[in-house]
Protein backbone atom coordinates (compact mmCIF):
# COMPACT_ATOMS: atom_id res chain seq x y z
CA UNK A 1 0.00 0.00 0.00
CA UNK A 2 1.15 3.01 -1.04
CA UNK A 3 0.48 6.66 0.62
CA UNK A 4 1.91 9.99 -0.49
CA UNK A 5 0.37 13.19 1.80
CA UNK A 6 1.02 16.19 3.46
CA UNK A 7 0.28 15.26 6.95
CA UNK A 8 1.90 13.44 9.54
CA UNK A 9 1.86 9.91 10.48
CA UNK A 10 2.44 7.78 13.38
CA UNK A 11 5.26 4.85 13.11
CA UNK A 12 4.32 3.31 15.91
CA UNK A 13 0.84 3.01 14.95
CA UNK A 14 1.38 1.82 11.39
CA UNK A 15 3.60 -0.71 12.49
CA UNK A 16 0.54 -2.08 15.07
CA UNK A 17 -1.78 -1.79 12.39
CA UNK A 18 0.42 -3.47 9.68
CA UNK A 19 1.35 -5.89 11.73
CA UNK A 20 -2.12 -6.78 12.83
CA UNK A 21 -3.25 -6.91 8.98
CA UNK A 22 -0.07 -9.43 8.32
CA UNK A 23 -0.97 -12.92 9.26
CA UNK A 24 1.41 -15.83 9.33
CA UNK A 25 4.30 -13.88 8.44
CA UNK A 26 7.94 -14.76 10.65
CA UNK A 27 9.51 -11.15 9.76
CA UNK A 28 8.38 -7.88 9.62
CA UNK A 29 10.82 -4.87 8.52
CA UNK A 30 10.52 -1.30 8.72
CA UNK A 31 12.31 2.11 7.90
CA UNK A 32 11.55 5.35 8.95
CA UNK A 33 13.18 8.67 7.39
CA UNK A 34 13.59 11.92 9.41
CA UNK A 35 14.53 15.43 9.12
CA UNK A 36 17.98 15.94 10.42
CA UNK A 37 19.07 19.10 11.34
CA UNK A 38 22.72 18.65 10.71
CA UNK A 39 24.46 21.78 9.22
CA UNK A 40 21.82 24.64 11.02
CA UNK A 41 18.49 23.40 8.57
CA UNK A 42 15.80 25.29 9.76
CA UNK A 43 12.99 23.53 7.09
CA UNK A 44 13.24 21.23 4.18
CA UNK A 45 10.08 21.25 1.88
CA UNK A 46 9.67 17.54 0.03
CA UNK A 47 8.28 19.48 -3.99
CA UNK A 48 6.75 16.64 -5.82
CA UNK A 49 4.58 15.39 -8.81
CA UNK A 50 1.23 14.66 -7.74
CA UNK A 51 -0.10 11.54 -9.63
CA UNK A 52 3.59 10.56 -11.00
CA UNK A 53 4.40 10.54 -8.01
CA UNK A 54 1.88 7.89 -6.90
CA UNK A 55 2.38 6.10 -9.61
CA UNK A 56 6.04 5.58 -9.14
CA UNK A 57 6.06 4.45 -5.56
CA UNK A 58 2.72 2.09 -6.83
CA UNK A 59 5.29 0.75 -9.07
CA UNK A 60 8.06 0.25 -6.71
CA UNK A 61 6.17 -1.40 -5.00
CA UNK A 62 4.94 -3.93 -7.30
CA UNK A 63 8.86 -4.46 -8.30
CA UNK A 64 9.43 -5.23 -4.72
CA UNK A 65 6.85 -7.65 -4.68
CA UNK A 66 7.82 -9.13 -8.21
CA UNK A 67 11.59 -9.80 -6.69
CA UNK A 68 10.84 -11.21 -3.01
CA UNK A 69 8.44 -13.51 -1.66
CA UNK A 70 6.24 -10.48 0.22
CA UNK A 71 2.83 -11.07 1.96
CA UNK A 72 2.25 -7.12 2.80
CA UNK A 73 4.58 -3.61 1.80
CA UNK A 74 3.79 -0.66 3.19
CA UNK A 75 5.33 2.86 1.94
CA UNK A 76 4.06 6.09 3.39
CA UNK A 77 5.93 9.33 1.98
CA UNK A 78 5.15 12.61 3.20
CA UNK A 79 5.34 15.85 0.72
CA UNK A 80 5.40 20.05 2.22
CA UNK A 81 7.29 21.84 4.34
CA UNK A 82 9.46 19.72 7.04
CA UNK A 83 11.10 20.76 10.06
CA UNK A 84 14.17 18.81 11.57
CA UNK A 85 12.84 15.85 13.91
CA UNK A 86 9.96 15.46 11.39
CA UNK A 87 8.97 11.88 9.78
CA UNK A 88 9.44 11.71 6.15
CA UNK A 89 9.31 8.44 5.03
CA UNK A 90 7.92 4.87 6.89
CA UNK A 91 8.46 1.74 4.91
CA UNK A 92 7.02 -1.45 6.15
CA UNK A 93 7.83 -5.08 4.88
CA UNK A 94 6.62 -8.63 6.29
CA UNK A 95 7.84 -12.03 4.80
CA UNK A 96 7.86 -15.42 5.70
CA UNK A 97 12.40 -15.13 6.56
CA UNK A 98 14.25 -12.29 7.79
CA UNK A 99 16.12 -11.49 4.62
CA UNK A 100 13.16 -11.16 2.23
CA UNK A 101 11.80 -8.55 4.64
CA UNK A 102 14.83 -6.40 5.19
CA UNK A 103 16.27 -6.50 1.77
CA UNK A 104 12.93 -5.19 0.19
CA UNK A 105 12.48 -2.88 3.12
CA UNK A 106 16.53 -1.96 1.90
CA UNK A 107 15.57 -2.15 -1.98
CA UNK A 108 12.27 0.16 -1.21
CA UNK A 109 14.36 2.66 0.32
CA UNK A 110 16.69 2.91 -2.25
CA UNK A 111 14.67 3.79 -5.23
CA UNK A 112 12.41 5.99 -3.02
CA UNK A 113 15.61 7.97 -2.52
CA UNK A 114 16.74 7.93 -6.07
CA UNK A 115 13.86 7.07 -8.58
CA UNK A 116 11.04 8.87 -6.70
CA UNK A 117 9.67 12.28 -8.30
CA UNK A 118 10.45 14.32 -5.13
CA UNK A 119 12.60 17.31 -4.81
CA UNK A 120 14.08 18.87 -1.98
CA UNK A 121 14.55 22.30 -0.92
CA UNK A 122 16.69 23.57 2.27
CA UNK A 123 16.37 26.37 4.32
CA UNK A 124 19.14 27.62 6.09
CA UNK A 125 19.70 30.93 8.39
CA UNK A 126 21.71 32.46 4.84
CA UNK A 127 18.71 31.13 2.66
CA UNK A 128 16.97 28.49 0.55
CA UNK A 129 17.90 26.09 -2.38
CA UNK A 130 16.85 23.33 -4.22
CA UNK A 131 19.46 19.92 -3.72
CA UNK A 132 21.48 19.11 -6.26
CA UNK A 133 21.03 14.72 -6.92
CA UNK A 134 23.73 12.29 -4.92
CA UNK A 135 25.87 10.15 -6.97
CA UNK A 136 25.90 7.83 -3.67
CA UNK A 137 22.39 7.78 -3.66
CA UNK A 138 22.30 6.61 -7.36
CA UNK A 139 25.00 4.11 -6.51
CA UNK A 140 22.87 2.57 -4.03
CA UNK A 141 19.89 2.25 -6.64
CA UNK A 142 22.25 1.01 -9.32
CA UNK A 143 23.11 -1.64 -6.61
CA UNK A 144 19.27 -3.44 -8.01
CA UNK A 145 19.76 -2.40 -11.61
CA UNK B 1 -0.80 20.70 -24.39
CA UNK B 2 -0.07 21.05 -20.46
CA UNK B 3 3.15 21.79 -19.56
CA UNK B 4 4.39 21.29 -15.56
CA UNK B 5 7.20 22.83 -13.77
CA UNK B 6 8.51 21.46 -10.74
CA UNK B 7 11.02 22.48 -8.25
CA UNK B 8 14.21 25.40 -9.52
CA UNK B 9 12.15 25.00 -12.88
CA UNK B 10 8.96 26.61 -11.52
CA UNK B 11 11.11 28.94 -9.89
CA UNK B 12 12.95 29.79 -13.31
CA UNK B 13 10.13 29.80 -15.62
CA UNK B 14 7.85 31.35 -12.99
CA UNK B 15 4.99 29.07 -13.15
CA UNK B 16 3.82 25.86 -12.08
CA UNK B 17 1.54 24.94 -14.43
CA UNK B 18 0.80 26.08 -18.07
CA UNK B 19 -1.48 25.34 -21.26
CA UNK B 20 0.25 25.60 -24.90
CA UNK B 21 -0.50 25.27 -28.30
CA UNK B 22 3.04 24.53 -29.77
CA UNK B 23 3.08 24.99 -33.36
CA UNK B 24 2.15 21.98 -35.99
CA UNK B 25 5.88 21.01 -37.21
CA UNK B 26 6.74 20.72 -33.43
CA UNK B 27 7.15 16.63 -32.90
CA UNK B 28 8.88 15.64 -29.89
CA UNK B 29 10.19 16.62 -26.52
CA UNK B 30 13.53 18.24 -28.06
CA UNK B 31 11.39 20.55 -30.28
CA UNK B 32 9.18 21.60 -27.86
CA UNK B 33 12.08 22.92 -25.23
CA UNK B 34 13.46 25.55 -28.25
CA UNK B 35 10.02 26.79 -28.82
CA UNK B 36 9.40 27.12 -25.03
CA UNK B 37 12.71 28.98 -24.26
CA UNK B 38 10.81 31.69 -26.62
CA UNK B 39 8.31 32.02 -24.42
CA UNK B 40 10.21 34.15 -21.42
CA UNK B 41 13.98 35.19 -20.12
CA UNK B 42 13.13 33.02 -17.75
CA UNK B 43 12.09 29.91 -19.95
CA UNK B 44 14.96 30.15 -21.72
CA UNK B 45 17.37 30.10 -18.45
CA UNK B 46 15.21 27.37 -16.81
CA UNK B 47 16.28 25.27 -20.28
CA UNK B 48 20.08 26.25 -20.42
CA UNK B 49 21.27 23.25 -19.38
CA UNK B 50 19.46 20.81 -20.57
CA UNK B 51 22.31 17.92 -18.67
CA UNK B 52 20.03 19.12 -15.65
CA UNK B 53 16.86 18.66 -16.88
CA UNK B 54 14.60 15.41 -16.70
CA UNK B 55 10.76 14.72 -18.78
CA UNK B 56 8.05 13.19 -18.28
CA UNK B 57 5.58 12.93 -20.84
CA UNK B 58 2.17 11.53 -19.30
CA UNK B 59 4.02 10.65 -16.13
CA UNK B 60 6.18 8.12 -18.02
CA UNK B 61 10.18 9.27 -18.16
CA UNK B 62 10.95 9.61 -21.60
CA UNK B 63 14.07 10.95 -23.71
CA UNK B 64 14.15 14.51 -25.93
CA UNK B 65 13.34 12.52 -28.72
CA UNK B 66 10.08 10.83 -27.47
CA UNK B 67 7.37 12.34 -29.92
CA UNK B 68 4.75 14.58 -28.83
CA UNK B 69 0.69 14.32 -28.69
CA UNK B 70 -1.64 17.71 -28.92
CA UNK B 71 -3.41 16.24 -25.95
CA UNK B 72 0.11 15.31 -23.65
CA UNK B 73 0.88 16.23 -20.22
CA UNK B 74 4.98 17.14 -20.17
CA UNK B 75 6.27 17.66 -17.11
CA UNK B 76 10.00 19.21 -16.73
CA UNK B 77 12.23 18.71 -13.55
CA UNK B 78 15.44 17.90 -12.70
CA UNK B 79 17.32 15.06 -10.99
CA UNK B 80 15.05 13.81 -8.46
CA UNK B 81 16.20 13.97 -4.63
CA UNK B 82 14.35 12.03 -2.79
CA UNK B 83 12.86 12.63 0.97
CA UNK C 1 19.13 -1.20 25.38
CA UNK C 2 18.66 -5.36 26.28
CA UNK C 3 15.13 -6.64 27.58
CA UNK C 4 14.62 -10.64 27.81
CA UNK C 5 11.22 -11.60 29.09
CA UNK C 6 8.43 -13.77 29.09
CA UNK C 7 5.76 -10.96 28.83
CA UNK C 8 4.61 -9.58 25.33
CA UNK C 9 5.27 -6.45 24.06
CA UNK C 10 3.98 -4.23 21.63
CA UNK C 11 5.97 -3.63 18.82
CA UNK C 12 4.40 -0.03 17.85
CA UNK C 13 4.33 1.30 21.29
CA UNK C 14 8.16 0.44 21.58
CA UNK C 15 8.80 1.99 18.12
CA UNK C 16 6.94 5.06 18.70
CA UNK C 17 9.29 5.61 22.18
CA UNK C 18 12.53 4.69 20.68
CA UNK C 19 11.66 7.40 17.90
CA UNK C 20 11.01 9.64 20.50
CA UNK C 21 13.54 9.14 23.24
CA UNK C 22 15.99 9.17 19.44
CA UNK C 23 17.06 12.81 19.01
CA UNK C 24 18.61 14.21 15.72
CA UNK C 25 18.81 10.89 13.38
CA UNK C 26 18.04 10.57 9.65
CA UNK C 27 16.89 6.51 10.09
CA UNK C 28 15.55 4.19 12.43
CA UNK C 29 15.12 0.54 11.09
CA UNK C 30 13.23 -1.83 13.31
CA UNK C 31 12.58 -6.29 12.86
CA UNK C 32 10.03 -7.40 14.51
CA UNK C 33 10.18 -11.81 14.33
CA UNK C 34 6.90 -13.67 14.95
CA UNK C 35 6.32 -17.13 15.53
CA UNK C 36 5.43 -18.83 12.42
CA UNK C 37 2.43 -21.43 12.16
CA UNK C 38 4.17 -23.17 9.14
CA UNK C 39 3.56 -27.03 8.99
CA UNK C 40 0.90 -27.25 11.35
CA UNK C 41 3.11 -25.62 14.36
CA UNK C 42 1.17 -25.75 17.71
CA UNK C 43 3.31 -24.15 20.24
CA UNK C 44 7.49 -23.13 20.23
CA UNK C 45 9.32 -22.95 23.74
CA UNK C 46 12.08 -20.94 23.94
CA UNK C 47 15.04 -22.03 26.73
CA UNK C 48 17.31 -19.57 27.61
CA UNK C 49 20.48 -19.30 30.05
CA UNK C 50 19.15 -16.19 32.67
CA UNK C 51 22.03 -14.64 33.42
CA UNK C 52 24.18 -15.06 30.41
CA UNK C 53 21.61 -14.33 27.94
CA UNK C 54 21.41 -11.14 28.86
CA UNK C 55 24.97 -10.68 29.16
CA UNK C 56 25.42 -12.04 25.11
CA UNK C 57 22.93 -9.47 24.32
CA UNK C 58 24.41 -6.67 25.72
CA UNK C 59 27.62 -7.97 24.38
CA UNK C 60 26.15 -7.91 20.22
CA UNK C 61 24.35 -4.82 21.12
CA UNK C 62 27.91 -3.31 21.94
CA UNK C 63 29.53 -4.67 19.03
CA UNK C 64 26.77 -2.40 16.66
CA UNK C 65 27.79 0.39 18.34
CA UNK C 66 31.46 -0.79 17.96
CA UNK C 67 30.90 -1.24 14.47
CA UNK C 68 28.57 1.48 13.39
CA UNK C 69 27.93 5.04 14.72
CA UNK C 70 24.02 4.20 16.28
CA UNK C 71 22.34 7.30 17.97
CA UNK C 72 20.33 4.24 19.98
CA UNK C 73 19.95 0.31 19.52
CA UNK C 74 17.19 -1.49 21.61
CA UNK C 75 17.09 -5.63 21.59
CA UNK C 76 13.25 -7.01 23.08
CA UNK C 77 13.83 -11.21 23.14
CA UNK C 78 10.78 -13.06 24.80
CA UNK C 79 11.00 -16.81 26.55
CA UNK C 80 8.66 -19.45 27.40
CA UNK C 81 5.90 -20.93 25.66
CA UNK C 82 4.82 -19.09 22.40
CA UNK C 83 2.29 -19.24 19.95
CA UNK C 84 1.66 -18.58 16.12
CA UNK C 85 1.55 -15.37 15.74
CA UNK C 86 3.30 -14.39 18.96
CA UNK C 87 5.65 -11.43 19.00
CA UNK C 88 9.33 -13.34 19.32
CA UNK C 89 11.87 -10.23 18.87
CA UNK C 90 12.26 -6.76 18.39
CA UNK C 91 15.22 -4.84 17.22
CA UNK C 92 15.44 -0.98 16.19
CA UNK C 93 18.22 0.72 15.96
CA UNK C 94 18.65 4.52 14.64
CA UNK C 95 21.35 6.41 13.08
CA UNK C 96 22.58 9.57 10.55
CA UNK C 97 21.84 7.32 7.54
CA UNK C 98 20.29 5.04 6.41
CA UNK C 99 22.94 2.15 5.81
CA UNK C 100 24.36 2.07 9.09
CA UNK C 101 20.88 1.81 10.43
CA UNK C 102 20.09 -1.26 8.36
CA UNK C 103 23.53 -2.88 8.19
CA UNK C 104 23.22 -2.93 12.70
CA UNK C 105 19.84 -4.19 12.51
CA UNK C 106 20.17 -7.14 10.25
CA UNK C 107 23.33 -7.93 12.21
CA UNK C 108 21.58 -7.80 15.74
CA UNK C 109 19.03 -10.23 13.53
CA UNK C 110 22.11 -12.40 12.28
CA UNK C 111 23.40 -12.36 16.15
CA UNK C 112 20.82 -13.04 17.72
CA UNK C 113 19.73 -16.02 15.56
CA UNK C 114 23.32 -17.94 16.05
CA UNK C 115 25.03 -16.51 19.19
CA UNK C 116 22.39 -15.74 21.60
CA UNK C 117 21.85 -18.45 24.41
CA UNK C 118 18.21 -19.80 23.10
CA UNK C 119 17.02 -23.14 22.27
CA UNK C 120 13.83 -23.96 20.58
CA UNK C 121 11.34 -26.53 21.34
CA UNK C 122 8.71 -26.72 18.58
CA UNK C 123 5.15 -29.08 19.60
CA UNK C 124 3.41 -30.40 16.54
CA UNK C 125 0.68 -32.36 16.66
CA UNK C 126 2.72 -35.62 16.27
CA UNK C 127 4.82 -34.22 19.38
CA UNK C 128 7.56 -32.35 20.65
CA UNK C 129 11.30 -32.09 19.25
CA UNK C 130 14.12 -29.90 20.14
CA UNK C 131 15.43 -27.74 17.33
CA UNK C 132 18.63 -28.74 15.92
CA UNK C 133 21.15 -25.40 14.80
CA UNK C 134 20.87 -24.47 11.23
CA UNK C 135 23.61 -24.14 9.30
CA UNK C 136 22.14 -21.31 7.19
CA UNK C 137 21.89 -19.04 10.28
CA UNK C 138 25.83 -20.19 10.74
CA UNK C 139 26.22 -18.82 7.47
CA UNK C 140 24.00 -15.94 7.92
CA UNK C 141 26.25 -14.87 11.25
CA UNK C 142 29.69 -16.34 9.22
CA UNK C 143 29.39 -13.04 7.37
CA UNK C 144 29.92 -10.71 10.60
CA UNK C 145 33.04 -12.53 11.76
CA UNK D 1 30.06 -26.23 41.90
CA UNK D 2 26.60 -25.36 40.18
CA UNK D 3 25.87 -27.07 37.44
CA UNK D 4 23.09 -25.62 34.60
CA UNK D 5 21.65 -28.01 32.04
CA UNK D 6 19.59 -26.36 29.06
CA UNK D 7 17.04 -27.72 26.57
CA UNK D 8 17.29 -31.82 25.76
CA UNK D 9 20.45 -31.72 28.34
CA UNK D 10 18.06 -31.26 31.02
CA UNK D 11 15.65 -33.46 29.61
CA UNK D 12 18.32 -36.60 29.45
CA UNK D 13 19.57 -35.50 32.88
CA UNK D 14 16.22 -35.20 34.79
CA UNK D 15 17.51 -31.86 36.24
CA UNK D 16 17.93 -28.19 35.13
CA UNK D 17 20.64 -27.45 37.83
CA UNK D 18 22.41 -29.37 40.52
CA UNK D 19 25.08 -28.52 42.89
CA UNK D 20 28.27 -31.52 43.23
CA UNK D 21 31.38 -31.79 44.50
CA UNK D 22 34.04 -33.36 42.28
CA UNK D 23 36.84 -34.79 43.19
CA UNK D 24 39.55 -32.42 43.41
CA UNK D 25 41.86 -34.54 40.83
CA UNK D 26 39.38 -32.89 37.80
CA UNK D 27 40.97 -30.16 36.77
CA UNK D 28 39.12 -29.43 33.33
CA UNK D 29 35.56 -29.65 31.72
CA UNK D 30 36.63 -32.41 30.17
CA UNK D 31 36.98 -34.14 33.33
CA UNK D 32 34.25 -33.11 34.84
CA UNK D 33 31.99 -34.26 31.95
CA UNK D 34 33.53 -37.68 32.42
CA UNK D 35 32.80 -37.51 36.16
CA UNK D 36 29.21 -36.51 35.34
CA UNK D 37 28.41 -39.03 33.57
CA UNK D 38 28.91 -41.49 36.53
CA UNK D 39 26.35 -39.68 37.99
CA UNK D 40 23.21 -41.48 36.11
CA UNK D 41 22.41 -43.22 33.03
CA UNK D 42 20.57 -39.90 31.73
CA UNK D 43 24.02 -37.97 32.69
CA UNK D 44 25.73 -40.99 30.61
CA UNK D 45 23.15 -40.56 27.43
CA UNK D 46 23.27 -36.57 27.94
CA UNK D 47 27.29 -36.65 27.32
CA UNK D 48 27.45 -39.91 25.28
CA UNK D 49 28.09 -37.74 21.48
CA UNK D 50 30.00 -34.13 22.70
CA UNK D 51 29.95 -32.65 19.60
CA UNK D 52 26.70 -31.89 20.07
CA UNK D 53 27.06 -30.10 23.41
CA UNK D 54 28.32 -26.72 24.23
CA UNK D 55 30.19 -25.50 27.61
CA UNK D 56 29.95 -22.21 29.45
CA UNK D 57 32.33 -21.42 32.41
CA UNK D 58 30.80 -18.13 34.89
CA UNK D 59 28.70 -17.64 31.52
CA UNK D 60 31.73 -17.71 29.09
CA UNK D 61 31.42 -20.03 26.49
CA UNK D 62 34.96 -22.52 26.40
CA UNK D 63 36.49 -25.06 25.17
CA UNK D 64 37.15 -28.84 26.75
CA UNK D 65 40.19 -28.07 28.11
CA UNK D 66 38.84 -25.07 29.95
CA UNK D 67 40.35 -25.73 33.87
CA UNK D 68 37.84 -25.39 37.05
CA UNK D 69 38.07 -23.46 40.21
CA UNK D 70 35.05 -25.12 43.07
CA UNK D 71 32.97 -22.41 42.62
CA UNK D 72 32.60 -21.79 39.28
CA UNK D 73 29.19 -22.36 37.33
CA UNK D 74 29.14 -24.70 34.37
CA UNK D 75 26.57 -24.56 32.11
CA UNK D 76 25.92 -27.41 29.59
CA UNK D 77 23.56 -26.73 26.52
CA UNK D 78 23.46 -27.55 22.83
CA UNK D 79 24.39 -25.05 19.62
CA UNK D 80 22.04 -22.32 19.74
CA UNK D 81 19.00 -22.43 18.14
CA UNK D 82 17.72 -18.84 17.99
CA UNK D 83 14.54 -17.27 18.05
Amino acid sequence: MIRVQAEDFDPGAELSRFRQTTTDVGAVATFLGLVRGDGGLIAMTLDHYPGMTERQLEAIEAEARRRWPLADALVIHRHGRLLPGDNIVFVATASTHRQAAFEACEFLMDWLKTKAPFWKFEEHAQGGAWVEAKSTDDAAAARWE
Amino acid sequence: MKILYFAWLRGKTGVGEEDVDPPAQIADVRGLVEWLKTRSAGHADAFADLSLVRVAVNQDHVQPDHALNPGDEVAFFPPVTGG
